[in-house]
């Protein structure tokens, strides 16, 4: 069913009894041309753009919960293409083209939300770093825009600028930057991708990997039984380790934690993305009116949607420290979840070295910008064999090669990127 | 875990106290393969369940420590020095 | 205006009448009242407007899980949205202002969305509003965005305290009711550390609404005994105005005290709330249940409330929710709210009980309607009739307030915040706590018992056990005898059908059973998928009241029971908590820690601006009269240290001392250059690596003996650096003989740099500090004239001559007032950072700017120091990768404008001469920049791609971002001194 | 030429205003005592450790496993250091002007303290003569109980004043009052 203002007020007229399922519930076919194991934001991206762009339908996507109790249904929504490296600003920003485009391409209102994102600088050494970035992004004509402390003042004059542990020098915005409503990919690439005839199952979780005589991969064991493919897809971005070893990989992933939190529902006061460069907060208003925010990891392995409060209170310290006028305001809820942080903070889209076996994963706490981009390089991937040219530096052996895209410059460490 | 470690040697401590530094894996032989190597400093196993992972007690003893816990329900089964892991019978 | 005060009922202290304002209306009420309370003795009913259909809304309970009467209060930047007032404490002088309405709270236009209710149903959103596309960002998003959110935040500083403490128990009790405090007690009794906490003002939990007798008193009198008893127990802490929001690991609980928030003038020695992390041995839950709502059309008119709210209204604050109160009920509550209604006075029209029989004692001359349901309510901006119906039959009831009691459900929801989930209990119809182990046990009501006796006994055998086990010896205690009791059983009605208005599941988010069949039809079956796409359970109460009704009614729906449907997670906050009492202390200038040099006053009183340099502050500059701006006073001060002298405090940079046999080995493993064979007495430059090959830090190490070292390292690493070497010896090579501790506190340390150095610090320093006696990367202890032991190394950072003087650190100011006064006729300066670091620049020196995480000891020129024949260091293995040794990675380089008076910046990127700017075509970047008054125009370190086979190319150095394009000369990165001749002088 | 160097103490700003008189919650800001670091290297550290044990007008703090801080308000840092040197099997160094001892106490010390410091210093746990490295107000420090309701908290010097303040900050619902001690 096409969704318009028409159809709303039809279907209301007739008391909303017609409305039909956004998706369908079907039981596993015995064999798909592709599988693709995660009913997140990736892994449903990427079987719409399979099936609209390349032309395979014969797809299905496993998902052990309810499609979105990922990450997709659990992060603070933030879209971006403001990089540094070679290796991510054409990527993201292919992402960013795409999120433009993507309501009126899967019929689905995600709420893009094009209102800026502006990440503070609060030392000299900082605010040259971003000027580096800036003009990254310029390079690769990304919008980018460098404020000075005057020009901010003026336009989010409720930030600290007079009592600041670390005062507030210079912003870097990207105005295409924003939000998106994050259930509403989910949904939104599920229908897409169901009406085109791929299989959504929920509630059936991999449990193993099938391999024949010569190593290729030729299905999956599930809760629902043997489902055989040709090729299969993992997207299943905090738990792909636990995937990949079933297929006898190793990774350069460690899962964590990582906590969102949203205030009570308030008038709009936030109208940009915020991000704190003193500290890691991040805040911007949901249009429901929740303020939707983090900041830190919680620095240990963890694969339990929950954290701990020392990072709480430290969230709270650096938004309060940032924006003074949030103290009486109320957080209303906290959640965690599970991250596949990477060894340069940088994703993976690549074959692996097991035939058959695709991999998407170490999205670390920045996939979710990701999502059309990075489900449309893995179906064209998958389709052709060969990388997406925006795709083409995220490759699994670049640790082996030491081509890391390390855009903190911390190194081998996954908890501090 | 999360909320409270209990160091061998300072006692219980809140987790503000310690930075946590990920798999406690020994350092290899400085003489094995590139291949050993690049799997010491890329490759986790990153399993889903008991886990030994370095904590410092940086604002405690400055020890590092190994903490084996569960990373699902964050059980802790135990905090050993990191100098003696793993060297019992040495 | 009626008084809805009653008689004499109720504890509110009628000796202390209190004024406060509502929308600008004064009221009286009494000291104990809430705000709700208070209101609805003044007949003030109409407190809320709905989130989405703005629909006329009161309170629906007497305490925290209140959807609907939510307000704001206080004024300016005092001010509180979204303040419960079912739990607000009133208080002399409070103002409260409705929300979420324009123009006003009985005439607010938002109501017209009521109106399109059938095209505004559960994720109507998502299906609209992309056409034209253009139209979204500039009309549809601005419209949903301006109807966000209830309250208002004033968005002004806060000027009140706020802050945290821990605390420490053997047990925990949550909850005062008769549960609580009976656990706290046996508990207390035995010995134990206990902490009994209860968010209300008042301890007593349900005592304080129920009339029965305990031991032949009333329950609030029964309450009043068992706290006067727990007061005088040393070993019992009792914490009223405290929520206990969320259950962490390790038996870790976050609560929020609320201080002063019922004060009209907060004291400045207090803070407006206090954050509490207790850690608990045991812990009992005794949150007692919350009474569910019942579903039927038109459930949300104001007047509508749960019956144990209406009973709370009479019983403990002596106000009567109506004048004419009919009860919807499906057990023993609607008849105890009853009864207790007629013992006050109170009018009560009917009771509608949905079941066919039962033995509740039913109130002499009230009506009884067995068998019968409500089905809808008449009124607008207040409930003024219900229709109930019997057998087929309607009727239409006069009334001004409605009781339904629909039920309990235990208040479970801090036991299942890490991971555990509910049980569905069918015997109970309710999810009951589940097993989360044996250290945090749920008793009372909110483990099911439903009679006051049962939960006295529940708490005090509980805690009895729980004391026993942890080695107290504790004795069973005696139940006092509960006469007067109710039974609170109930037969579960979900949702009673046949109303044209909604029916309302959650309240403050407007969503009604037609929703819930929405969202079914549409697919989002899972209970998951039906909240998001419904927002149920989603506003600022949770989902407290409805979360239940709603799973119940989906069941329905499914044809299956709540137990395969199940609940949402849990999550906390228990109720919402501040910004504020998260944040605590922490918070602006007192955000992080401060740490001062040594050195911090004698900057002052030399009017050095300070700049934050990771914690510390340090001196930037030190601006003089007539000076314009800080680049006058960095060019005089730079060009004093290369012509005279300059004195600039380093003691921030970390100074760790390293003892032990084994330290030079060590050093040698840590270092990617050789250490071995550094002499006693000499000061070495070395560079780590991570393991990954990539610099980590530098910075120089001096040898003081055979077995003792002293390394410096930057200022932003000294943490970082210091915690690589515990690492490395505790875990790869704990048999060395290695031993470290900071010594960056000790220290204040100056560097003398300077044609005229030498002269200076000889009038201070006793010992011989000639070339000869004391050369270059010389490092030994020296005493000062009058006897003070101090170090000297002579290191240079500025290319200069230059000494490092470090004294203990209480001596820094006096010592640094020596060197100023002695080489006052030389013509000494104080530097500060800036001028250290156009210093650095000229000479080619690095810092963090290069050293970024990504470049390798080549990349820097310095490529000769990876000593690759030593067996092992840290780095080693990983540096000969192919990506870490390819000749086209960037390299440190020089940059020159061509036209001396054009400037750049750092930031910016390079290009080949005619290339446009592109991904493709960059060369690099500009690490540092600063304009060099010894030069006379701007300099800059650059990163560039094979750079140092380019000195002499023409480049554009490109900075679009700020619309800059100069064409520069790449060069060596050394522009001052290049043979390091004034270092040897 | 001959200096004559004045010793400032890190506090000196800070505490210049406080009342001299003290409250019962008092907070003493020691003025020169002496405190050193004492490593012990493998194998030796019982044999430091009885050695520290035996030095007379010093009080040993834990620190970690071989390592400690001595800390003396007798002795002066030159007796200390010739006295330290003489243990077999250690290293010394002198941190007197690199740490600042505070000495609080009072009715109300645990209460304040639960504000600073996260350990249970209930008497029952943490004896008198107790002392371990702890986060005290974000920073490390190491805290011993030297009296019934007497806490001394070692402090980095170039954190103290913020460490200071907290305290004082922490206090201020009981009338913490603050000054210089020499002993
Ligand atoms: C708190 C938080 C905040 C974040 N904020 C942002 C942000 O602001 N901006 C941004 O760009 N990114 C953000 N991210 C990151 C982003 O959410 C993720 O990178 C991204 O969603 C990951 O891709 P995904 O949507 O496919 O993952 P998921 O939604 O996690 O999908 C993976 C799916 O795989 C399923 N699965 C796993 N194992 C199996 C199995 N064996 N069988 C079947 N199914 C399986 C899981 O159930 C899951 O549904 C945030 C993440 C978190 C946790
Ligand atoms: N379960 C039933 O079926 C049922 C039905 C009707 C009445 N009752 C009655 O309810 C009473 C139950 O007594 P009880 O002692 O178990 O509970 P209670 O309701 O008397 O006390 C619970 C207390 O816990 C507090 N509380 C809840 N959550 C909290 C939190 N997170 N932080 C701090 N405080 C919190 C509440 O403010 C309340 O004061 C009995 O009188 C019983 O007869 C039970
Ligand atoms: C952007 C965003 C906004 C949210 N807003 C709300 C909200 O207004 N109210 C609410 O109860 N939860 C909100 N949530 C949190 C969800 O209820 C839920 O906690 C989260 O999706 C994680 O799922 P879980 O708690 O079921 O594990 C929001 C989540 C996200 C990602
Ligand atoms: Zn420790």
């Amino acid at each position: 069913m096409r969704y318009s203002a028409y159809s709303i007020i039809k279907q209301a007229l007739s008391g909303n009894r017609l409305w039909t399922p956004a998706w369908r519930e079907p039981e596993p076919k015995p064999h798909y041309d592709v599988i693709i194991v995660g009913g997140g934001g990736h892994g449903l991206s990427t079987a719409y753009y399979l099936a609209k762009e390349f032309g395979i339908t014969n797809i299905a996507v496993l998902e052990k919960g309810y499609i979105g109790s990922g990450n997709v249904g659990r992060n603070t929504t933030i879209i971006r293409s403001n990089y540094l490296l070679e290796g991510n600003i054409p990527f993201y920003e292919f992402s960013l083209k795409l999120w433009e485009g993507l309501e009126q391409d899967f019929n689905y209102n995600a709420m893009v939300s094009q209102r800026g994102v502006m990440m503070l600088a609060h030392s000299d050494g900082q605010r040259d770093a971003y000027a580096r970035r800036g003009n990254a992004m310029r390079m690769h004509g990304v919008d980018a825009e460098l404020l000075d402390r005057k020009q901010l003042q003026t336009l989010m004059p409720y930030l600290n600028y007079d009592h600041a542990r670390f005062p507030i020098l210079a912003g870097l915005l990207q105005k295409r930057g924003g939000t998106v409503r994050h259930d509403a990919v989910a949904w939104g690439y599920a229908r897409g991708a169901d009406m085109r005839g791929v299989d959504i199952i929920q509630h059936c979780e991999v449990n193993a990997i099938r391999r024949d005589e010569q190593g290729r991969v030729t299905g999956v064991e599930t809760n629902k039984g043997f489902i055989g493919c040709n090729k299969l897809a993992l997207a299943t971005a905090g738990h792909s380790s636990e995937t990949a070893r079933m297929a006898g990989l190793e990774l350069p992933i460690e899962t964590h934690v990582l906590q969102a939190f949203v205030s009570e529902g308030i008038k709009p006061v936030v109208d940009h993305v915020i991000v704190y460069g003193a500290g890691h907060f991040y805040i911007s208003q949901s249009d429901k009116g929740g303020l939707v925010f983090g900041a830190d990891i919680d620095y240990y392995s963890s694969y339990a949607q929950r954290g701990n409060l020392a990072t709480v209170e430290h969230t709270m310290e650096e938004g309060v420290s940032l924006i003074p006028g949030l103290s009486r305001g109320k957080v209303l809820r906290a959640w965690g979840g599970v991250m596949d942080m990477s060894m340069d903070g940088s994703p993976i889209i690549d074959r692996t070295p097991i035939d058959n076996l695709y991999l998407n994963a170490g999205w670390c706490y920045g996939g979710f910008k990701a999502t059309p981009a990075s489900g449309f390089c893995f179906a064209h991937l998958i389709a052709k064999n060969e990388s997406h040219h925006v795709s083409r530096f995220l490759r699994l052996d670049r640790f082996e090669r030491g081509h890391m895209i390390d855009e903190a410059g911390k190194g081998p460490q996954p908890n501090i990127h | 875990m999360a909320s409270l470690i209990t160091c061998p040697h300072c006692g219980t401590r809140p987790k503000e106290e310690f930075s946590i530094r990920g798999t406690a894996l020994g350092r290899p032989h400085p003489a094995v393969s590139e291949e050993d190597w690049h799997r010491y400093v890329y490759l986790r196993d990153n399993p889903k369940g008991r886990y030994q992972e370095y904590w410092h007690h940086a604002a405690g003893c400055r020890r590092w420590l190994v903490v084996d816990r569960d990373n699902v329900t964050h059980d802790v089964f135990g905090v050993t020095d990191a100098a003696t892991f793993g060297r019992v019978g040495e | 205006m009626t008084s809805y005060r009653l008689g004499n009922a109720g504890s509110v202290n009628r000796g202390q009448p209190l004024t406060f304002t509502f929308d600008g209306k004064n009221y009286k009420g009494f000291e104990g009242d809430t705000l709700a309370s208070g209101l609805l003795a003044n007949d003030q009913m109409l407190m809320g407007r709905s989130f989405k259909y703005h629909r006329p809304r009161g309170p629906v309970t007497a305490g925290s899980s209140e959807p609907n009467a939510l307000m704001t209060i206080g004024t300016g930047a005092r001010s509180e949205p979204n303040v419960r007032a079912t739990v607000a404490e009133l208080y002399n002088g409070l103002t409260a202002v409705s929300q979420n309405r324009w123009p006003s709270l009985t005439f607010d236009v938002g109501a017209v969305n009521g109106l399109l209710s059938p095209m505004l149903g559960a994720g109507f959103y998502y299906k609209t509003f992309m056409w034209p596309a253009a139209l979204w960002e500039k009309l549809y998003e601005p419209v949903i965005r301006r109807a966000a959110g209830l309250g208002k935040l004033a968005m002004q500083a806060d000027p009140d305290r706020y802050e945290k403490s821990w605390a420490h128990c053997d047990l925990l009790v949550i909850g005062s009711g008769p549960t609580g405090l009976m656990a706290a007690l046996a508990a207390g009794r035995a010995g134990a550390r206990v902490i009994l906490v209860d968010e209300g003002f008042r301890l007593g939990g349900s005592l304080l609404s129920e009339s029965a007798s305990i031991g032949g008193v009333s329950p609030a009198d029964f309450a009043a005994a068992m706290i006067e008893e727990l007061e005088a127990l040393p070993n019992v802490t009792l914490m009223p105005r405290t929520t206990v929001f969320g259950w962490y690991d390790d038996m870790v609980f976050g609560a929020v005290e609320r201080v002063q928030k019922h004060v009209g003038t907060p004291s400045p020695d207090l803070p407006m709330e206090r954050l509490w992390r207790i850690a608990a041995k045991r812990a009992i839950l005794a949150t007692g249940s919350e009474e569910r709502p019942l579903v039927f059309g038109g459930n949300d008119k104001p007047g509508v409330m749960t019956a144990s709210a209406v009973r709370t209204y009479a019983n403990r604050y002596g106000v009567a929710a109506g004048g004419k109160i009919a009860v919807f009920t499906n057990g023993g509550s609607g008849y105890r709210t009853a009864a207790d209604l007629v013992a006050a006075g109170v009018d009560v029209t009917a009771i509608i009980d949905a079941r066919a029989q039962s033995a509740d004692a039913v109130p002499d001359n009230v009506r009884v309607i067995r068998n019968g349901a409500v089905v809808s309510t008449k009124g607008r901006k207040r409930l003024e009739a219900l229709i109930a119906e019997r057998s087929g039959f309607q009727e239409q009831i006069a009334c001004d307030a409605l009781a339904m009691a629909g039920g309990w459900s235990p208040i479970v929801h801090l036991m299942c915040q890490r991971g555990a989930k509910p049980v569905w209990s069918d015997e109970a119809q309710a999810f009951l706590a589940p097993d989360v182990g044996a250290a945090f046990i749920a008793a009372g009501s909110a483990a099911g018992q439903d009679r006051i006796s049962a939960c006295l006994k529940d708490g005090a055998t509980k805690a009895v056990a729980l004391a026993r086990e942890l080695g107290f010896a504790a004795y069973e205690m005696n139940i006092p005898e509960v006469e007067g009791e109710y039974d609170p059983a109930f037969a579960p009605i979900w949702y009673v059908p046949g109303a044209r208005d909604k029916a309302f599941v959650d309240f403050q988010n407007d969503v009604a059973v037609s929703d819930l069949g929405l969202a079914q039809r549409e697919g989002f079956r899972h209970i998951e998928h039906t909240k998001r796409y419904t927002t149920a359970g989603m506003a600022t109460d949770q989902g407290k009241l409805g979360n239940v009704a709603t799973i119940g009614i989906v069941a329905g729906m499914r044809g299956v029971s709540p137990a395969a449907i199940g609940t949402t997670t849990f999550r906390p906050f228990y109720t919402p908590v501040s910004f504020g009492a998260l944040a605590g202390t922490s918070r602006s200038e007192h955000a992080a820690p401060v740490r001062t040099s040594p050195l911090h006053d004698w900057a002052k009183k030399n009017g050095a601006t300070f700049v934050e340099a990771g914690l510390w502050h340090r001196s930037a500059w030190f601006p003089r009269e007539g000076e314009k701006g800080w680049r006058d006073s960095v060019d005089r001060e730079v060009k004093n240290v290369r012509r005279n002298a300059g004195l600039c405090d380093v003691s921030t940079l970390g100074k760790i001392e390293i003892f032990g046999k084994g330290a030079a080995e060590f050093l040698n493993r840590i270092y990617c250059n050789n250490f071995l064979k550094l002499p006693v007495g000499k000061a070495r430059y070395g560079l780590m690596l991570r393991e990954d090959g990539m610099i980590f830090d530098d910075g120089t190490t001096s040898r003081l003996s055979e077995t003792h070292y002293v390394m410096t390292t930057t200022t932003a690493y000294a943490a970082e650096v210091m915690s690589h070497l515990e690492f490395a010896s505790q875990t790869f090579w704990p048999e060395l003989d290695v031993r470290f501790v900071s010594s960056t506190d000790q220290w204040a340390q100056m560097s003398l740099a300077g044609p005229k150095a030498r002269a200076i610090i000889s009038r201070v320093v006793e010992d011989d500090i000639s070339d000869a006696a004391f050369p270059y990367l010389a490092a030994k202890p020296v005493t000062l004239r009058g006897g003070l032991k101090a170090r000297l190394f002579r290191i240079s950072f500025s290319g200069e001559l230059a000494f490092e003087l470090a004294v203990p650190a209480g001596y820094g100011e006096a010592v640094a007032d020596a060197l100023m006064e002695a080489g006052k006729d030389e013509g000494i300066c104080a530097y500060g950072v800036e001028a250290l670091n156009v210093l650095r620049i000229e000479k080619g020196f690095i810092t963090h700017n290069e050293i970024d995480g990504r470049t390798t000891p080549d990349d820097l020129g310095y490529g000769r120091m990876l000593a690759m024949q030593k067996a092992d260091f840290i780095g080693k293995r990983q540096s000969s990768r192919f990506g870490l040794t390819a000749a086209d990675r960037m390299q440190l380089v020089g940059l020159k404008p061509v036209e001396v008076d054009k400037e750049f910046m750092a930031g910016a990127h390079l290009l080949k001469e005619g290339a446009t700017p592109s991904m493709a075509n960059d060369q690099g970047w500009v690490s540092s920049v600063c304009h060099s008054p010894t030069l006379g125009h701007v300099i800059g370190l650059a990163m560039l791609k094979s750079g140092r086979e380019r000195y002499g190319e023409k480049i554009v150095v490109w900075d679009g971002l700020r619309g800059k394009e100069v064409a520069a000369a790449v060069c060596p990165p050394v522009f001052a001194d290049p043979d390091n001749r004034k270092l040897q002088e | 030429m001959s200096l004559t160097l004045f010793h400032q103490h890190v506090l000196e700003d800070h505490l210049s205003g406080f009342e001299a008189k003290a409250n019962p919650n008092h907070l003493a800001a020691i003025r020169r005592p002496a405190i050193f670091s004492v490593l012990a290297h493998r194998g030796h550290e019982v044999f430091v450790k009885s050695g520290l044990a035996s030095i007379e007008g010093v009080q040993v703090r834990d620190c970690a496993p071989g390592e400690w801080l001595v800390v003396s308000t007798g002795l002066g840092a030159v007796v200390m250091e010739n006295t330290l040197a003489e243990i077999a099997g250690a290293s010394v160094i002198d941190q007197s002007d690199g740490r600042a001892l505070l000495r609080i106490h009072g009715p109300n010390v645990r209460r304040i303290l639960a504000k600073c410091v996260a350990v249970d210093l209930h008497p029952d746990g943490f004896a008198v003569g107790t002392s371990t490295n702890m986060l005290c107000c974000h920073v490390a420090v190491n805290l011993a109980r030297s009296g019934g309701d007497t806490f001394e908290i070692v402090v980095p010097r170039s954190f103290c004043g913020s460490v200071f303040e907290e305290i004082m900050e922490m206090g201020r619902e009981f009338a913490l009052t603050a000054a210089f001690a020499d002993s």
